[in-house]
């Protein structure tokens, strides 16, 4: 069992995203000036479907549960969101 | 008051409570949104509706306080559903009542707007036995930005 | 559906009449008008309700039809009361039901807002032991003229 | 008991100026090319109460349950109304 440690960000996914890269939450670490945007496609780089995450379709981003831009820095302990556009309503 | 549930809502019961919100209040005017048949796709049968939890509620909280900066609201009541609907399932309520019936129906149907654009919600809808993830549209983009 | 009446109508009863209108049917805008405390007057404890039979629904007819032609309406149900009325009583319900948020707002909106200028209605306001026959605002001709 | 003949112009009055002038209906004899406005000006010149018809206030117009100018000629038959500007809602 590995603990997150206090230096994590926790990454979520929601609707077509979390479906189509079959994943809810994963953990990765923070690194000192990595905006939200750069984590985005960082995270395209895996390839598959993940690729579409390089600017293929709009993702939206929050960071603790506001909608933020992608030049938005990352800490340590930081929620961040990738998602679709929303639909609700 | 602001609700994200899976079970079913009565508008009667917000009803009653923004008509006992004071003495000053003149006018109430709500918006219940019910799952149709044709959206994206036609031939609706159902939906399935998923939303992040705690930013939902927190945004929709905002869009109250914008309604309140803006307009008279004397009360706000809403309710967004998730999880699996069927056909002409209720989804969403927007209550507000106010003293005056121009800032009742503006601050309603401003939240209204908002909430579509801005609240972490996602439809998905079902045909028989497709699926299809609802896009956003730009209608509803330049609804939301009307208000500005 | 029209209806000028001395009796109490209930909310609850028109929106269920709506939300059967259809399968069609997305969106469901309601607005109720209450009596309130203050008026042209402070302090009103009622309101006597005047109209002229016949005149009143043609004209809620007419009205009706220009949201029509003008949104897509797949029902609505206005009922205004008559006669003596307290304080927080329910004076008038506007309910309209279409496939689509926006024309349901409109339409609702502009039949109150039209109703008030256009529909043979006059209130007199009651405070105590004193009478006010209400005066015609123009701001409400103004919100009315704003649909031109 | 006079009857309502062919010939005869019902008026109403409604809210204010129904209290204030004490009527509810009359009837007039129509009269060729006599308008809604002269009709009003005319019963104007009854004085008293009657007085505020001709211009001190605003009174409204309906012909036959339609509200109408001032210049609308009258037939016989037809129901005419005037009221102060309506405020329901």
């Amino acid at each position: 069992m590995t603990m997150a440690t206090d230096n994590s960000i926790t990454v979520k996914f929601f609707a077509r995203l979390r479906e189509e890269l079959d994943t809810t939450t994963l953990t990765v670490e923070a690194q000192p000036g990595l905006t939200a945007g750069q984590l985005l496609r960082s995270l395209a780089t895996k390839g598959g479907s993940w690729a579409q995450l390089d600017g293929e379709q709009p993702v939206m981003i929050a960071v603790n549960q506001v909608m933020t831009k992608p030049d938005r820095a990352l800490q340590p302990g930081d929620e961040v969101a990738f998602f679709p556009p929303v639909t609700g309503g | 008051m602001i609700r994200v549930q899976q079970q079913d809502f009565d508008p009667a019961e917000e009803y009653r409570a923004l008509r006992n919100s004071g003495s000053g209040t003149g006018a109430i005017a709500t918006f219940t949104g019910l799952v149709r048949d044709s959206g994206d796709l036609s031939g609706v049968t159902g939906l399935f509706l998923e939303h992040y939890p705690g930013m939902t509620e927190q945004v929709i909280e905002g869009l109250v306080l914008e309604a309140s900066r803006r307009w008279d609201v004397r009360d706000a009541r809403i309710i967004h559903r998730v999880g699996s609907l069927a056909l002409a399932d209720q989804i969403v309520f927007v209550g507000v009542c106010s003293a005056h019936r121009g800032d009742a129906f503006a601050a309603c149907e401003f939240i209204m707007d908002a909430l579509k654009t801005s609240a972490p919600f996602w439809k998905k809808e079902i045909t028989g036995d497709t699926e299809h993830w609802v896009e956003q549209k730009a209608a509803d983009l330049d609804r939301t930005q009307s208000w500005d």
